[in-house]
């Protein structure tokens, strides 16, 4: 059974009370790009720790026995996934499959895909947050920085949305 | 679709009461009014000036003295070991800042009473249940403290270690009160607070 | 009182349980928006589907309005909420980087990890580059650094910088989402796409 | 009709924010918005007063003394009330406190008691209310 996706605005509430819930229990926002930089800094902390220690940037993640595994944000992105799964199964939306314009081949789907990844969590990481962590977070506390990097993503992604067309319609 | 129009005017409603209210500050008093007045007016509020020297000499790291005069009285006689939060400073900013470790009694001690009982009601209103006040002030640690000798013609072995206690006290608030001036300010700057950072964002 | 962790003073399990909890919460809500999809995301840049313009302001507005409605009832000091730190060069670099970002792979980071959840095999390649982002970044921290942290303002809140009460900036926002609401709903109309949009009903 | 059929929701929402809104402000029996605001006084030392000080005052003055030994000054030229400190929060109190039209000084024998019920009090929201400071001897 498949049922279709919820009333945007009723989303928009469901989303806000979590938004809003986070702020209330934990004092901050909502964030994703974060988490991915927690699971990379524990990977690269497993694998080669003497890199780790050397590095001014990743050694700031273990000082004081700090372990980035049992982060907050890194908590919050288990979650996510969680969640996802749950509303999934909930609505029959769980299945195998790459989700693309019918003009486009599966491996360039994927190619961009992973090229998207790259830039979107760098760029997050350099924005100090991403659609969450920064612009959606930073709206509900009318954070100056929120307003401006979410006014860059969506200016910036209107360009070039001109530019890749052919990967959507 | 219907249920934009209604969720835009709830939305502009809500809004407009929003613009019309002072959100000016975030600070307001959480407790109950009834249960607030009888816990301050209660003795467990205060500590007298024997007890904050014990915990001079002891150097108790539970205990924070928060000396509320201005800087300039602080500078000429300081309790050891406290830090200077001037009064209407106190009372304007963020009192999570020096008061959010729940771990530490906070005593605050002002010239005479009143500036630390006004801290003491404020603080506890807005939830600071570890606030405390020495009665009486400067005034009465340097009346009972420093200046009450010993009189009559014996002593038990309580009032010997009462007095020996103000004596060591003394002996401290002195030493350190006879410093010369850009030593004393040198320690005392040592146990400035500084804003816990925000835990949050994606970093 | 509120925020809870710090009034109550959480230790770290009930910190992190709280974390996977709205987690969970944040899940599930962007899930049932439709945000597992990346064509119904990148409809949003095409105007053939508007939910994202809808469900993100609607969600940063119910927010916003709550709490400052809990702030002014005493039950939430927003003194104590994280307001995000203004770095300008690096807020908007990295939102054009983002924003490139958005229109190649369809999904933003939080939205990517959704639909790996369901099953969708663009998504999961797009995490996996988002790991590899995050890698590059923190090797190439040390290049960048100068660009990251220049031009730093602080914790910034923008009716302060405009010299609007916050009460006040809610409204004019709220009043220019409420046009947005419109308006979108006008463009799915003009570029509607039948062939996509029933497709991911 | 049509109207309330449409916004149905919308109006109990609303209306439940108003009543909410306006009880916080004006409430009677609770702290009010904004702890800055209402402490302002102590800051400032305007809620303090010397017995000469009293004769400049006008309007309707009404001096509370506060439980123990308080001996007010015999010349005082107005109404007074001796309250323990401990129910000043009662009804009857509150209502005399509040409508009284002038000036309310606290007075006590204890500075801190005088100064820990004028913060409460100011902090519910009542304007107009000084300490009357002893000095001690």
């Amino acid at each position: 059974m498949k049922r279709s996706y919820m009333n945007p605005y009723l989303a928009g509430i469901l989303l806000g009370i979590v938004l809003l819930t986070a702020m209330v229990v934990s004092g901050r926002g909502l964030g994703a790009s974060g988490g991915y930089k927690y699971c990379v800094v524990s990977i690269v902390g497993a694998v080669d720790p003497p890199h780790v220690e050397n590095s001014e940037y990743y050694s700031k993640y273990f000082e004081n026995g700090k372990k980035p595994l049992t982060n907050w944000l890194t908590l919050e992105i288990f979650g996510v996934v969680a969640g996802g799964f749950i509303s999934g199964a909930v609505s029959g939306r769980l299945k195998l499959k790459v989700e693309k314009s019918p003009k486009i081949s599966v491996t360039r789907r994927l190619i961009f895909a992973f090229l998207g990844g790259v830039l979107f969590v760098y760029g997050g990481q350099l924005a100090r947050g991403c659609t969450s962590g920064a612009a959606l977070s930073g709206m509900a506390v009318l954070s100056l920085a929120g307003f401006v990097t979410m006014i860059a993503i969506f200016g910036s992604a209107y360009v070039f949305a001109w530019i890749f067309r052919k990967n959507w319609i | 679709m219907i249920i934009r129009k209604e969720f835009s005017v709830l939305l502009l409603l809500l809004s407009l009461i929003l613009a019309l209210l002072p959100l000016t500050a975030n600070r307001s008093f959480t407790a109950k009014p009834d249960k607030l007045l009888s816990d301050v007016l209660n003795e467990d509020a205060s500590f007298t000036v024997d007890q904050v020297a014990e915990f001079i000499i002891r150097e108790d790291n539970t205990v924070q003295l928060i000396d509320l005069r201005s800087p300039e009285e602080f500078r000429k006689q300081a309790i050891p070991g406290a830090v200077n939060i001037p009064y209407p400073e106190f009372v304007t900013k963020d009192p999570e800042i020096w008061l959010g470790n729940k771990n530490v009694r906070n005593i605050f001690y002002s010239a005479g009473d009143i500036e630390s009982d006004y801290a003491l009601v404020y603080a506890r209103g807005l939830g600071y249940d570890n606030s405390y006040v020495m009665a009486g002030g400067v005034t009465e640690w340097i009346r009972t403290v420093m200046e009450t000798k010993f009189t009559g013609d014996r002593i038990t072995a309580r009032e010997n270690a009462l007095f020996e206690t103000r004596r060591r006290a003394g002996e401290m608030f002195t030493e350190l009160n006879s410093l010369p001036d850009s030593l004393k300010m040198k320690f005392l700057e040592s146990k400035k607070f500084s804003a816990k950072k925000l835990d949050g964002g994606c970093e | 009182m509120a925020p809870l962790s710090s009034y109550f003073a959480f230790p770290e399990w009930l910190n992190m349980l709280t974390a996977f909890l709205i987690g969970i919460g944040f899940g599930f809500a962007l899930e049932q928006a439709g945000f597992s999809s990346s064509r119904k995301l990148a409809g949003m840049f095409y105007g053939y589907d508007t939910t994202v313009i809808k469900v993100f302001f609607t969600a940063a507005i119910v927010a916003l309005i709550g709490s400052q409605f809990l702030s002014y009832f005493g039950l939430l000091n927003l003194n104590q909420v994280y307001v995000n730190e203004f770095y300008v060069t690096a807020s908007i670099v990295g939102g054009v980087i983002m924003g490139a970002g958005f229109i190649m792979g369809g999904f933003c980071p939080g939205t990517g990890l959704c639909a790996m959840s369901i099953g969708k095999i663009d998504a999961m390649a797009f995490v996996a580059g988002g790991f590899a982002g995050a890698f590059l970044f923190t090797e190439t921290y040390p290049l960048i650094e100068g660009m990251a942290n220049a031009r730093y303002k602080g914790p910034v809140k923008i009716n302060e910088s405009l010299g609007l009460s916050p009460g006040l900036f809610t409204l004019i926002l709220v009043a220019a989402a409420v046009a947005m609401f419109w308006i979108a709903e006008l463009a799915e109309k003009k570029f509607a796409r039948p062939e996509i949009t029933n497709d991911l009903k | 009709m049509k109207f309330i059929k449409q916004y149905w929701l919308v109006l109990p929402l609303f209306m439940l924010a108003v009543i909410l809104v306006l009880n916080r402000t004006f409430s009677q029996k609770n702290f009010r918005y904004d702890a800055v605001k209402w402490a302002e006084p102590s800051a400032t030392g305007s809620n303090i007063l010397t017995e000469d000080q009293i004769a400049t005052l006008s309007g309707e003055i009404l001096l509370i003394s506060l439980g123990n030994e308080a001996s007010i000054d015999r010349q005082f030229q107005g109404n007074t009330m001796n309250i323990n400190p401990e129910s000043i929060l009662e009804k009857t109190n509150l209502m005399r406190i509040r409508k009284n039209n002038g000036p309310v000084i606290l007075y006590s024998g204890d500075n801190s008691v005088s100064a820990r019920v004028w913060m409460v009090l100011s902090e519910m929201g009542m304007k107009n209310i000084y300490i009357l400071k002893k000095i001690p001897a």
